[in-house]
C-alpha cells in the first residue's frame, strides 16, 4: 500500500503539473480529472475509503463536468489554447515560479523542522464519518446547506442574462 | 510750587491727547492754542520751580514726586516716579522754554500745513517724552521717554510722509537710533543683574560699594549704556541718520534735532556719571568719540551747500563738544555747552527755516544770498546765532560754554593734549564754516526772490533766542575772568566738579589760543567766500580736492559703509529667504508623500495576477520570517 | 496496514498546493484560475485527510466533506461569473479586466 | 443538544430562518417594499432573540460554539449593521434593478455567516462561518451583474477569497497535523503540552494571509479599492463592516485561546503588517478621488490601527478593540449611507467632484458625512476620537512605541485626505444638481433619521463613552 | 459650576446660532455678540471675586470642580481656575468680542455656520485654559482645532485649503504625540500608585525615571513647541495667519498660540522641572532664533496678513525664551507677552482685515500713502505697530523687558542674541508702516476710514494696550502666587 501511495502521489503531480500549463481548457480538465483520480487513490492509501470516492464522484466528476459544460457553452477552443499559448512565455512564467518554488523550499524546510511522524494507518469507515458528521457537527452541516443555498441563489442570479447586455442607460 | 512737578510733563501730554483724539475737528487757533499752550504753561511751571529751587533747594538736593507704581515682578520694582534736581532742571528748562518757543514758532510757521494738529500732537508728545526722560528716576522710565522720543522723532522727520524720502530718513533714524537704544537696554539688563535695581538713586549709591574701578562689568556697563548715548546724540559711529533727519520741518530740526533729544545722551552720561567714573576706559573712549565726532562732523559741515545738514553736522560737532568734556570729566562744562547750545543751535535752526520758508523751499545756500537786508530781523538773530556757534570771544554764549572744554580738554585729569588738538581744530572749522554760512546766505548778490517774510509770531521766538544765544552765556564766567559760576554751581550738587591736573599753563593762554583760532577761522572763511573767491574757483580744479570734498559731503563714506556692511547682506538674506526654507522642508517632506503615493498607486494597477502575487509575497513574508 | 510519515504526506499536500499557486499566478484566462483555485482546496483537503488519518479520527474526513460542498458553491458562483463576464467583456483574460483601478491624478478636488 | 443550548443558538437560527423566509415571500411574489419592511422585522426579531438569551449567557454548544459574552457583542454590532445595510440598500437597490429581492436572502446568509464566526470555537465552524459570508459576498458583490465593474470586482474577490481558504484551509491543516484537534481550547492545551509547535506557528503562518485577506491588511489588501468601489454601495458599506467584524472577532477569540502574544514571531509578523497597513492605506488614499475607494484605503489603515490594539493580547486591547469596531463601523455605515443617498440610478456617488459644495445642497448628509470624517480622522468630540486613544491607550501601556509612533504619524498623514473630503464638502458650489429621487418617503425620512441617530451615537461615544465602555467590559466579562 | 457655564455659554450661543440662521440671518451675529459679552462680564465678575478673595494668595485654586467622566479610565471631568487661567479667559473674552465684532460685514455667506465656528473655538481656547485632567485638557486641545479648520477652510483667503490642511496637519501631529505622552504618563502613574487617573493633580506627583520623563515632556513639548510656534515647527503660521478670515487670524494670533504657552507653563514646567530645567538652555536658543528668524521673514514679507504673522513668530520667541529662564521675573513677563501679543497683534490683524475689506488686497506694494485717507486707521496701526517692536508705555514693552531682564540673569549670551529681535522688530514694522500708510498715495479709490464698529474695537484694543503699558500691576499681581509657585 505505500507503493500505491508514492505512485499515485507521483502521478498526482505529475498530472497536476500537465494541467496546469496545457493550453487547451479542456486538455487541462482532463489532466486535472488524472490527478483528482490520483489523489482518490492516495486517499484511499490514506485510509479513507469514503472520502476516495467522494472525491471521484464530487470533484472529478460533478465539478470538472461543469467547468467542461462551461468551456462547451463559451466554446472555448483553439482561440483561447492559442492565446494562452501566446501568453505563457518563460518571462510571464519564470518569475512567479521561482518565487512559488523558493516558498515551497521554505515550506518543505519547514516541515522537516516539525518532529516527524509515523502515520499508523487505520480504516476510518464512513460509518464512523456519518457519526461524527451527524452528531457533533450537525450544526455545521446544517450551515454547509445554507452555504449551498447561497451559492445556488448567487449562481442563479448572477447566471441570469439579461437580453439586453449593455446597461440600460447606456442606450 | 515742587508739588505740581507732575504737571510738567502731564501738560503736554494732556495737549497730545486732545490735538491727537479731537484734533481733525478743531480750528487752527485752537490747536495753536493748545499745542502752544500747554508748553507755554509747563515752561512757566518750570521758571516758577526753578525760581524756588534757588530760593529754597530742597534737603535731598531734589524734587522727587512718586506717581503710581508702574509694575513690580519679583526683585525688580520699578515706579512712575519723577524728580528734579539741578541737572533735570537744567534740562527741563531748556525743553520747557526753548520748546514753548519753537512751538510758538511754529504756529506760524505750520500755519499753512494740511496736518497742523498731528503736527502738534507729534510736538506735544515729543516734549513730554523727553521730560519724562529727564525726570525719571529709574532707568526703566527714562528708557521709556528715551524710547519716546525716537518715536516722535520718527514720527516728525516723517511728517510729511507723501515724499518717500521723507520716510527713508525716518526710518533710518529709528533704525540706527534703535541699535543703540538696544545696546542701552542690554546695559541696563547687565546693570540689574549685578545691582539688583534700576533706581538711578540706589544705582548710583551701590554702584561704588558693588564694584572696584574697572572691573569688566561696570565697564561692558558704561559701554553699553554710552551705546545708547551714542545713538541718540548721533556720535561716532551712529551719526549717520542726523543729516538725513533734516526731512523733517524746521522747527522740528530745531527742538528735536538740534535742542534737545540730540543731547540725550548727554544727560545720560551725566546722570549716570558714577558708572563712566568707576571705568577709566570708558571715560576715555567717550572722550575719544566726542573728539573724533567733533572733527568728523566739522569737516563735513563745511562742504554742505544744503543749509539745514550744515546745521546738523554742526550739531552732531557741538555733541562732539559736549562728549569730550564728558569723558574728560568736566560734568558741568557739558551741560553748559547743552544749555548754550540749545539756544543758538534751536535758533540757527528756526532762522533757517524762515530763510527756507521765504526762499520758497529753496535748501541750498548757494542759491540763496544777499538776504542782509531784506530779512533783516532773521539776519541779526542768524547773526547772534552764528557768532555762538562760532564762539566769538566774551560777547557770545557759545564762547562761554565752549572755552571752558578746550582747556579741560587739555587741562582735566583725563584731559590730553590729543584730545585738545582735535577740540581746537573743531573751533577753527566751527568758526570757518559758520563764518562761510553767513557769507554765502546773507551777503552776496540775491540770487533767490523773497517770498513770505516772517511774522512776529516767528520772528519773536527768534529774537528771544538770539538774546539767549549772546547772553545764556554771562551765567557762567571762566573762573579766570569774572568768577561769576551760578551755573556750574548748581549743577555741581549733582554732577562731580572737575578734577584737573598738576602743574598745568596758565588757562588764559589756553583761552587767547582759542580766540585766535577762531578768529583765523573766521578769516579763513571771509577770504575764501567773500574777499577772495578766485582761490575757492582754483581749488574746485584740482581733482584730489574735489575727492576730498565729495568725502566730506557724504559724510566720510559713512552711510556707503553700512550700507555694504549692514544694510546689503540684511537684505541680501531676507530676499532669499522670503520663502523661508523650513516651508520648503515641510513641502518636500509632503511632496515626498505623494511621490510615494505615486508609486504606491501603481500597485494598485487592476490586474488579478498582480493581486495574487501580492498574496504570494505576503506569504513568503510570513514563512521567511519563520525560517529565521 | 500502511504506514507513512507525516512530512511525505505533508510535502506531497504542498506540492500540490503550490502547483495550484503556480497555476493561479501564471494563467491568466479566468477558467484556468479557477481550476488552479481547485487543485489548491484539492491539495489542503488532502492535507485535512492526512491529519485525520494521523489522528485516526473522522474529523478529517468531515472538514474534506465541507471544502468539498464550499468549492462546489464556489465554483458554481465563479462559473455564473464566468458567464456573465464572458457576456459582457467577450474575453475572459484577467489582464484585459481591468477597469478597476487606481487612475493617475492630475488635479485634485 | 439541549434546550438552552438551543436558546442560546436562537438569534442565529432567527437569522438563518429569516433567509428561508425572504426565499418564501420571494415565491409569493411580495413586493420589495413588503420584503424590505419583513426583512427589517425579522432583524428585529433578530435582535430580540438576542434579548431573551441574554440571560442565559454564557452557553457553550461543544464542540462548535460558544455563545457568550464576547459573542454575543460583536454578534449584535454585526446585527446592527446589516439593519443598517438592509434600510440603506432599499433606496439603493429599488431605482437599480427590477429584481432586488434575493438580495436580501444572500445578505441574511452573509449575516449568518459572520455571526457565525463570532461564536466559533472550532476550524470547521469557523471555515464554514466564513465560507457562508465569502460565498454570499461573492453574490452580492456582483449583484448588480449589468454593471461591468460589478462583475469585474465580484470575480476579483472570488479568485482571491479562493486563494485565501485554501491558504486557511492548509494552515488549519497543519495546525490540526499537529494537535489532533481543531477545537480552540483542546489546541492550546495540546500545544501547551507538546515539546514543538513549528507546524502550529507554521499553519497560523499561512492563515494569516486568510485573515490578512479578509481584513485587507497589506500586503493582502490589493483587492479592497477594486472591491470597495466596484460593488453596490450598501454591500461595501457591509463588506467593510459585517464581514470584518466577524473575521475579527474570531481572530481575538482564537488569539485569545491559544495565547498567541506568547509568540514573539506571530507578535512580530503582526506588528510588521501592521505597520505596512497603517503606512500603505493612508498613503494609498492621500490623492485618491473617488470616495469609495477612498474607504477602501482608509480601511486598510484603520485594520493596521486595530491590529495594534490586537497585538498586546491583554483585556484593554480587547476592549479597545472592541470599541474601535463599533465606532469604526457606525462611522462607515453613514458614510456608505450617505453615499447610498446621493447615488443615482446612473452611476453610485462615488467621485469627489460630486460632493463639491455639498453643503449647499445637503446640509444635513453633510454634516453627517464631516461628522463622520472627522471621527475617522480621530477628532475628538467623535468616536472615532476616543476609539483611536483607546487604542493608544492599550499599545502604550505594553510598550509597543513602535507601532504605536507609526500610528501617531500615518494618522497625522491620514488627516490629510479626511480633511479633503471634508473641504471638498465645504467648497464653493458646483453647478451640478443632483436628481431628484421619486421614492416613497418614508424610506427616505428613515434614512434620514437612521443617519442622523448615526451621527448623533458618534457624538454620544465621543462624549460619554463611558456608558459604552462598562457595557463592553460587561458582555466581554460573560464568558 | 460657573466655570461649566462660561464653555457652554459659547457651545449654546454657537448651537443657537447655527440653528437660528435659516430663520433670520442677523441672529448670528447678535447671539454671538451676546455670548462673548455674557462671557466677559461673568469673567469680570469673577475677577473681582478673584480679588476679594486676597489675590496671590499662592498657589490656591480659586475654583475647583470636579464631575466623573469616563470612570473606567479615571477621566474626569476637572476644571479649576486660578488666576493665571483667569487672565487668560478674560483676553479670550475681551478678543471673542473682537472677533465676533470684526465679523460683523465680513462674512457674507453662511453666517451661521460661521458663528458657530468661531464661538466654539472659543469654547475650546476656554476649555483649554481651565481643564484640570489631562485627557480633557487633549479634548479641548483639539475641540478648537476644528472649528478653526472650518473657518479657515471656508471663509478663508485663496489659498485657504492649503493652509487649513497645514494648520490642521501641524497642530495634529503635535497634539497626538502629547497623546501618547499623556498616556505613557498615566501609565506610569498607575504603575506607581495603583491609581489610573488623568487627573493633573494626581500626574503632579508622578516621577518616571529621568530618560523616560524626558522624552514624555519632548512629547508634550513638541505640541505646545508647534502650537507656539517654536521656529522649525512655525512653518503652518503664516499660511494659516494669512488666509484665515480677519477673526479667524485675530483669534489665532491672539489666543491659539497663547495655548501653546499655556501648556508649556502648566504642563511641561511643573511635570518634568528637572527635565525642563536641563532642556532650559536649548529652549532659550530656540525662542532666541525665533525671534530673529521670525523678524528676518516679516521684513521681507510682502503680504500684509504674513507679515503680521512672522511677527507672531518672533513674539512668541520672546515667551519661550522667557518661560525656560526660570525666574519669576521673565515669567511674569511671558505673562505680559501673552496679554499684550493677543491684543496688539490681534489689533495689527483687525486692521489688515479692514484695509482688506476697503481695497480687497493683502499686498503691501499695491498699499501706500494711506494715512491721508485714513488719518484714524493711521494713528491706530502707528500705535499697534509700535507696540508690535516693543516701545514703552505700550503693554509689550513691559512684557519684553521683565523677559529680557529675567532672561538676562539666566543666559546673558542667548539673551544679547534675543534683544537683537528689538533690532529687526523696528525694521520689519516700520517697512510694514511705510509700506502701507506712508509714502505717496497709490490708491486712487475714495476710502472711508473707520466707522463706529470699528471705532470701538480699535478703541477697545487701544485702551488695552495702553493700560496695560501703564497699568500692569493689576495683572502681575494676578499671576504672582502662580508664577512664584513655579519658579521655586
Amino acid at each position: 500500500m505505500n507503493l500505491l501511495f508514492y505512485i499515485s502521489s507521483f502521478v498526482a503531480v505529475a498530472a497536476t503539473i500537465l494541467a496546469i500549463t496545457r493550453f487547451h481548457p479542456v486538455h487541462a480538465l482532463l489532466y486535472l480529472v488524472v490527478s483528482f483520480l490520483a489523489a482518490a487513490m492516495i486517499f484511499l492509501s490514506l485510509g479513507t475509503p469514503f472520502i476516495a470516492v467522494l472525491e471521484v464522484i464530487v470533484y472529478a466528476g460533478a465539478i470538472i463536468v461543469l467547468f467542461i459544460f462551461v468551456v462547451m457553452m463559451l466554446n472555448l477552443g483553439k482561440d483561447t489554447a492559442l492565446q494562452e499559448k501566446n501568453w505563457l512565455r518563460p518571462k510571464v512564467w519564470a518569475g512567479p515560479c521561482l518565487l512559488v518554488l523558493i516558498l515551497l523550499v521554505e515550506m518543505i524546510v519547514l516541515l522537516l523542522n516539525a518532529p516527524d511522524v509515523t502515520m499508523h494507518i487505520t480504516v476510518v469507515d464512513p460509518r464512523k464519518v456519518s457519526l461524527s458528521l451527524f452528531g457533533e457537527y450537525i450544526i455545521a452541516l446544517e450551515l454547509v446547506g445554507f452555504l449551498l443555498m447561497a451559492g445556488i441563489v448567487g449562481a442563479a442570479h448572477i447566471g441570469k442574462q439579461k437580453k439586453k447586455i449593455l446597461h440600460r442607460f447606456l442606450n | 510750587m515742587h508739588q505740581y512737578l507732575y504737571l510738567i510733563p502731564a501738560l503736554p501730554l494732556l495737549g497730545f491727547l486732545i490735538l491727537s483724539l479731537a484734533g481733525k475737528h478743531l480750528h487752527k487757533r485752537v490747536i495753536a492754542w493748545i499745542g502752544a499752550g500747554t508748553i507755554g504753561a509747563a515752561a512757566l511751571i518750570t521758571i516758577l520751580l526753578g525760581i524756588e529751587f534757588l530760593q529754597s533747594p530742597p534737603a535731598s538736593g531734589a524734587y522727587t514726586q512718586l506717581l503710581w507704581n508702574w509694575f513690580s515682578a519679583g526683585q525688580l520694582s520699578v515706579a512712575v516716579s519723577i524728580t528734579a534736581d539741578a541737572l533735570t532742571l537744567v534740562f527741563i528748562f531748556v525743553i520747557t522754554f526753548v520748546g514753548a518757543l519753537i512751538h510758538i514758532y511754529s504756529t506760524a510757521f505750520m500755519r499753512r500745513d494740511r496736518d497742523y494738529a498731528r503736527f502738534f500732537a507729534s510736538m506735544n508728545l515729543f516734549v513730554c517724552s523727553m521730560l519724562v526722560l529727564v525726570m525719571a528716576d529709574n532707568l526703566v522710565l527714562l528708557y521709556l521717554g528715551w524710547e519716546g522720543v525716537g518715536l516722535c522723532s520718527y514720527l516728525l522727520i516723517g511728517f510729511w510722509y507723501e515724499t518717500p524720502a521723507n520716510c527713508h530718513a525716518a526710518n533710518k533714524a529709528f533704525y540706527i537710533t534703535r541699535i543703540g537704544d538696544t545696546a542701552m537696554a542690554i546695559g541696563l539688563f547687565l546693570l540689574f543683574k549685578e545691582l539688583g535695581s534700576l533706581h538711578i538713586a540706589t544705582i548710583i549709591e551701590q554702584a561704588p560699594k558693588h564694584f572696584e574701578a574697572g572691573d569688566t562689568h561696570i565697564t561692558l556697563i558704561a559701554l553699553l549704556l554710552l551705546a545708547g548715548g551714542i545713538g541718540k546724540s548721533a556720535q561716532l559711529p551712529l551719526q549717520t541718520w542726523l543729516p538725513d533727519a533734516m526731512a523733517g520741518p524746521s522747527p522740528v530740526s530745531a527742538l528735536i534735532h538740534a535742542a534737545t533729544m540730540v543731547t540725550a545722551g548727554v544727560y545720560l552720561i551725566a546722570r549716570m556719571h558714577t558708572l563712566f567714573q568707576l571705568s577709566p576706559v570708558s571715560m576715555t573712549v567717550v572722550a575719544v568719540i566726542g573728539a573724533l565726532t567733533l572733527f568728523i562732523a566739522g569737516c563735513s559741515a563745511m562742504v554742505q551747500t544744503d543749509i539745514k545738514r550744515i546745521l546738523a553736522y554742526s550739531t552732531i560737532s557741538q555733541i562732539g563738544y559736549m562728549f569730550l568734556a564728558l569723558g574728560v570729566g568736566a560734568w558741568s562744562a557739558a551741560i553748559f555747552h547743552f544749555f548754550t547750545h540749545a539756544f543758538f543751535k534751536a535758533l540757527l535752526f528756526l532762522a533757517a527755516g524762515a530763510v527756507i520758508e521765504a526762499l520758497h523751499h529753496e535748501h541750498n545756500i548757494f542759491k540763496m544770498g544777499g538776504l542782509k537786508n531784506s530779512m533783516r530781523v532773521v539776519f541779526l538773530t542768524f547773526l547772534a546765532g552764528a557768532a555762538s556757534l562760532a564762539a566769538l570771544p566774551l560777547v557770545t554764549a557759545g564762547f562761554f560754554s565752549k572755552d571752558p572744554i578746550l582747556w579741560y580738554a587739555w587741562g582735566a585729569a583725563n584731559g590730553n593734549p590729543f584730545l585738545w588738538i582735535l577740540a581746537i581744530a573743531g573751533a577753527f572749522i566751527t568758526a570757518f564754516y559758520s563764518t562761510r554760512l553767513m557769507l554765502v546766505v546773507f551777503w552776496g548778490e540775491r540770487k533767490t526772490p523773497v517770498g513770505d517774510h516772517p511774522g512776529k509770531w516767528m520772528t519773536v521766538p527768534l529774537v528771544i533766542l538770539g538774546i539767549g544765544s549772546v547772553a545764556a552765556g554771562f551765567i557762567e564766567w571762566p573762573h579766570n575772568l569774572v568768577h561769576f559760576t551760578l551755573f556750574s554751581e548748581q549743577v555741581q550738587k549733582v554732577l562731580p566738579a572737575v578734577v584737573l591736573k598738576q602743574n598745568l599753563p596758565s588757562e588764559l593762554i589756553f583761552q587767547g589760543i582759542a580766540a585766535l583760532v577762531t578768529f583765523a577761522g573766521l578769516y579763513t572763511g571771509y577770504v575764501l567766500y567773500y574777499s577772495n573767491k578766485g582761490i575757492l574757483e582754483g581749488w574746485r580744479q584740482s581733482a584730489a580736492l574735489l575727492a576730498i570734498r565729495n568725502f566730506l559731503l557724504g559724510g566720510w563714506g559713512f552711510d556707503d559703509l553700512y550700507h555694504a556692511l549692514f544694510v546689503q547682506p540684511f537684505l541680501f538674506i531676507t530676499r532669499i529667504n522670503k520663502k523661508d526654507v523650513f516651508d520648503r522642508l515641510y513641502n518636500g517632506i509632503a511632496q515626498a508623500n505623494i511621490n510615494i503615493n505615486r508609486l504606491l498607486s501603481l500597485t494598485q494597477n487592476g490586474s488579478l495576477r498582480w493581486y495574487i502575487a501580492g498574496v504570494l509575497l505576503g506569504i513568503l513574508f510570513i514563512i521567511t520570517m519563520q525560517l529565521l | 496496514m500502511p504506514s507513512f510519515t507525516v512530512h511525505t504526506v505533508l510535502i506531497v499536500s504542498a506540492v500540490l498546493f503550490v502547483l495550484g499557486l503556480i497555476g493561479v499566478l501564471t494563467r491568466k484566462n479566468v477558467i484556468f484560475m479557477l481550476i488552479s483555485v481547485e487543485i489548491m482546496l484539492n491539495a489542503a483537503g488532502l492535507a485535512f485527510v492526512a491529519a485525520g488519518a494521523k489522528w485516526q479520527q473522522p474529523d478529517g474526513q468531515v472538514m474534506f466533506l465541507f471544502i468539498l460542498a464550499m468549492a462546489a458553491a464556489e465554483v458554481s458562483i465563479g462559473l455564473a461569473l464566468v458567464l456573465q463576464i464572458y457576456h459582457q467583456h467577450k474575453t475572459l483574460d484577467v489582464e484585459n479586466i481591468t477597469a478597476l483601478k487606481d487612475e493617475a491624478v492630475d488635479e485634485m478636488v | 443538544m439541549n434546550e438552552l443550548q438551543f436558546e442560546a443558538l436562537l438569534p442565529f437560527i432567527v437569522l438563518a430562518a429569516a433567509s428561508m423566509a425572504v426565499i418564501l415571500l420571494i415565491a409569493f411574489r411580495m413586493s420589495h417594499t413588503v420584503i424590505q419592511v419583513a426583512a427589517f422585522l425579522m432583524a428585529c426579531l433578530v435582535i430580540f432573540a438576542m434579548w431573551y438569551v441574554k440571560d442565559t449567557l454564557p452557553q457553550s454548544v461543544p464542540p462548535l460554539f460558544v455563545v457568550d459574552g464576547f459573542g454575543a457583542l460583536f454578534t449584535g454590532m454585526i446585527i446592527f449593521s446589516m439593519m443598517a445595510v438592509g434600510l440603506f440598500s432599499y433606496i439603493y437597490f429599488e431605482e437599480r434593478e427590477e429584481n432586488p429581492k434575493e438580495y436580501y436572502i444572500l445578505l441574511f446568509l452573509a449575516t449568518l455567516g459572520a455571526a457565525t464566526l463570532t461564536i466559533s470555537t472550532h476550524f470547521i465552524s469557523l471555515f464554514i462561518g466564513l465560507e457562508v459570508l465569502s460565498v454570499s459576498l461573492y453574490a452580492l458583490i456582483a449583484y448588480l451583474r449589468n454593471r461591468n465593474n460589478a462583475v469585474e470586482s465580484g470575480m476579483k474577490y472570488l479568485v482571491l477569497a479562493a486563494v485565501s481558504s485554501a491558504f486557511l484551509l492548509f494552515g488549519m491543516a497543519l495546525i490540526y497535523m499537529e494537535t489532533g484537534s481543531m477545537e480552540f481550547e483542546r489546541i492550546a492545551q495540546s500545544i501547551k503540552e507538546s515539546s514543538s509547535s513549528v507546524l502550529f506557528s507554521m499553519g497560523f503562518g499561512i492563515m494569516v494571509v486568510a485573515i490578512g485577506f479578509k481584513l485587507a491588511l497589506v500586503p493582502f489588501h490589493l483587492w479592497a479599492a477594486d472591491v470597495y468601489q466596484g460593488a453596490p454601495s450598501p454591500v461595501t458599506a457591509f463588506i467593510a463592516t459585517v464581514s470584518k467584524i466577524g473575521v475579527f472577532a474570531v481572530l481575538l477569540r482564537f488569539a485569545q485561546s491559544v495565547n498567541l502574544p506568547q509568540y514573539p514571531l506571530v507578535i512580530s509578523i503582526f506588528s510588521v503588517i501592521a505597520m505596512a497597513s497603517m503606512i500603505v492605506g493612508n498613503l494609498l488614499a492621500l490623492r485618491q478621488q473617488n470616495i469609495k475607494r477612498l474607504m477602501g484605503y482608509s480601511s486598510i489603515a484603520h485594520f493596521g490601527y486595530l491590529l495594534v490594539a490586537f497585538l498586546p493580547g491583554n483585556a484593554a486591547g480587547v476592549e479597545a478593540a472592541a470599541f474601535y469596531l463599533l465606532a469604526y463601523s457606525i462611522t462607515l455605515l453613514a458614510v456608505f449611507g450617505v453615499i447610498s443617498v446621493l447615488s443615482t440610478r446612473m452611476k453610485d456617488a462615488e467621485d469627489l467632484v460630486i460632493y463639491k459644495g455639498l453643503f449647499h445642497k445637503q446640509p444635513i448628509l453633510t454634516a453627517v458625512l464631516s461628522i463622520c470624517f472627522l471621527s475617522l480622522a480621530g477628532i475628538p468630540l467623535t468616536a472615532g476620537f476616543i476609539a483611536k486613544f483607546f487604542i493608544l491607550a492599550s499599545g502604550v501601556q505594553q510598550n509597543l512605541w513602535l507601532p504605536v509612533l507609526v500610528l501617531v504619524i500615518t494618522s497625522v498623514i491620514g488627516l490629510y485626505y479626511y480633511l479633503r473630503v471634508i473641504s471638498t464638502l465645504f467648497a464653493a458650489s458646483s453647478s451640478t444638481g443632483t436628481t431628484a429621487k421619486t421614492l416613497h418617503p418614508f424610506f427616505y425620512i428613515s434614512t434620514y433619521i437612521a443617519l442622523i441617530v448615526m451621527m448623533l451615537l458618534l457624538f454620544w461615544l465621543g462624549i460619554f463613552p463611558g456608558r459604552a465602555v462598562e457595557g463592553i467590559r460587561e458582555f466581554l466579562l460573560i464568558r | 459650576m460657573i466655570l461649566v457655564w462660561l464653555i457652554a455659554i459659547l457651545l449654546i450661543g454657537g448651537t443657537l446660532c447655527w440653528l437660528l440662521a435659516q430663520w433670520n440671518k442677523v441672529f448670528p451675529k447678535w447671539i454671538a455678540l451676546c455670548a462673548t459679552v455674557a462671557g466677559l462680564v461673568l469673567m469680570v465678575w469673577l475677577c473681582l471675586q478673584y480679588k476679594n478673595s486676597g489675590d496671590g494668595a499662592g498657589s490656591e485654586w480659586f475654583i475647583n470642580y470636579r464631575l466623573s467622566w469616563i470612570p473606567a479610565f479615571g477621566i474626569s471631568f476637572h476644571l479649576a481656575l486660578d488666576g493665571l487661567s483667569l487672565v487668560l479667559l478674560l483676553l479670550t473674552f475681551f478678543l471673542g468680542i473682537l472677533s465676533v465684532l470684526c465679523s460683523w460685514n465680513e462674512i457674507k455667506e453662511k453666517h451661521g455656520f460661521y458663528f458657530f465656528n468661531l464661538l466654539w473655538t472659543l469654547a475650546g481656547i476656554c476649555g483649554v485654559f481651565v481643564a484640570m485632567d489631562l485627557f480633557l485638557f487633549y479634548f479641548f486641545w483639539e475641540v478648537m482645532l476644528v472649528p478653526m479648520y472650518f473657518l479657515i477652510s471656508i471663509w478663508g483667503d485663496t489659498n485657504r485649503r492649503y493652509a487649513s490642511y497645514k494648520f490642521f496637519l501641524f497642530t495634529q501631529a503635535g497634539g497626538l504625540l502629547m497623546l501618547l505622552s499623556i498616556l505613557a504618563l498615566y501609565f506610569i502613574h498607575a504603575q506607581q500608585t495603583g491609581i489610573y487617573s488623568f487627573d493633573y493633580f494626581d500626574l503632579l506627583h508622578t516621577s518616571p525615571g529621568a530618560s523616560t520623563a524626558k522624552w514624555i515632556m519632548m512629547g508634550f513639548l513638541f505640541a505646545f513647541m508647534v502650537k507656539l510656534p517654536v521656529v522649525p515647527f512655525h512653518s503652518w503660521l503664516p499660511d494659516a495667519h494669512s488666509e484665515a478670515p480677519t477673526a479667524g487670524s485675530l483669534i489665532l494670533a491672539g489666543l491659539l498660540l497663547k495655548t501653546g504657552a499655556y501648556g508649556i507653563i502648566r504642563f511641561v514646567l511643573t511635570l518634568f522641572p528637572q527635565q525642563a530645567q536641563a532642556f532650559g538652555w536649548w529652549a532659550m536658543l530656540l525662542g532666541a532664533i525665533g525671534i530673529l528668524y521670525g523678524a528676518f521673514l516679516a521684513f521681507a514679507q510682502t503680504d500684509l496678513k504674513r507679515l503680521i504673522a512672522y511677527t507672531s513668530v518672533s513674539h512668541m520667541g520672546f515667551v519661550l525664551l522667557g518661560i525656560f529662564a526660570f525666574n519669576e521675573i521673565a515669567m511674569q513677563g511671558v505673562i505680559m507677552q501673552i496679554l499684550t501679543h493677543g491684543i496688539s497683534t490681534g489689533a495689527l490683524f483687525v486692521m489688515a482685515g479692514m484695509l482688506k475689506e476697503r481695497l480687497h488686497t493683502r499686498d503691501i506694494n499695491q498699499m501706500g500713502g494711506l494715512w491721508t485717507a485714513m488719518p484714524f486707521m493711521g494713528g491706530a496701526a502707528m500705535l499697534f505697530t509700535m507696540a508690535s517692536l516693543g516701545l514703552p508705555m505700550l503693554g509689550n514693552f513691559i512684557a519684553e523687558f521683565l523677559i529680557l531682564i529675567g532672561a538676562f540673569s539666566a543666559s546673558a549670551a542667548l539673551t544679547v542674541l534675543a534683544t537683537l529681535g528689538l533690532i529687526f522688530s523696528a525694521c520689519y514694522a516700520l517697512r510694514m508702516m511705510q509700506k502701507v500708510f506712508l509714502g505717496p498715495a497709490t490708491v486712487t479709490a475714495p476710502l472711508k476710514d473707520m466707522n463706529v464698529r470699528e471705532w470701538v474695537m480699535m478703541s477697545a484694543l487701544t485702551i488695552g494696550i495702553i493700560v496695560l503699558g501703564l497699568f500692569p500691576q493689576p495683572v502681575i499681581d494676578m499671576v504672582k502666587g502662580v508664577v512664584g509657585a513655579l519658579v521655586d
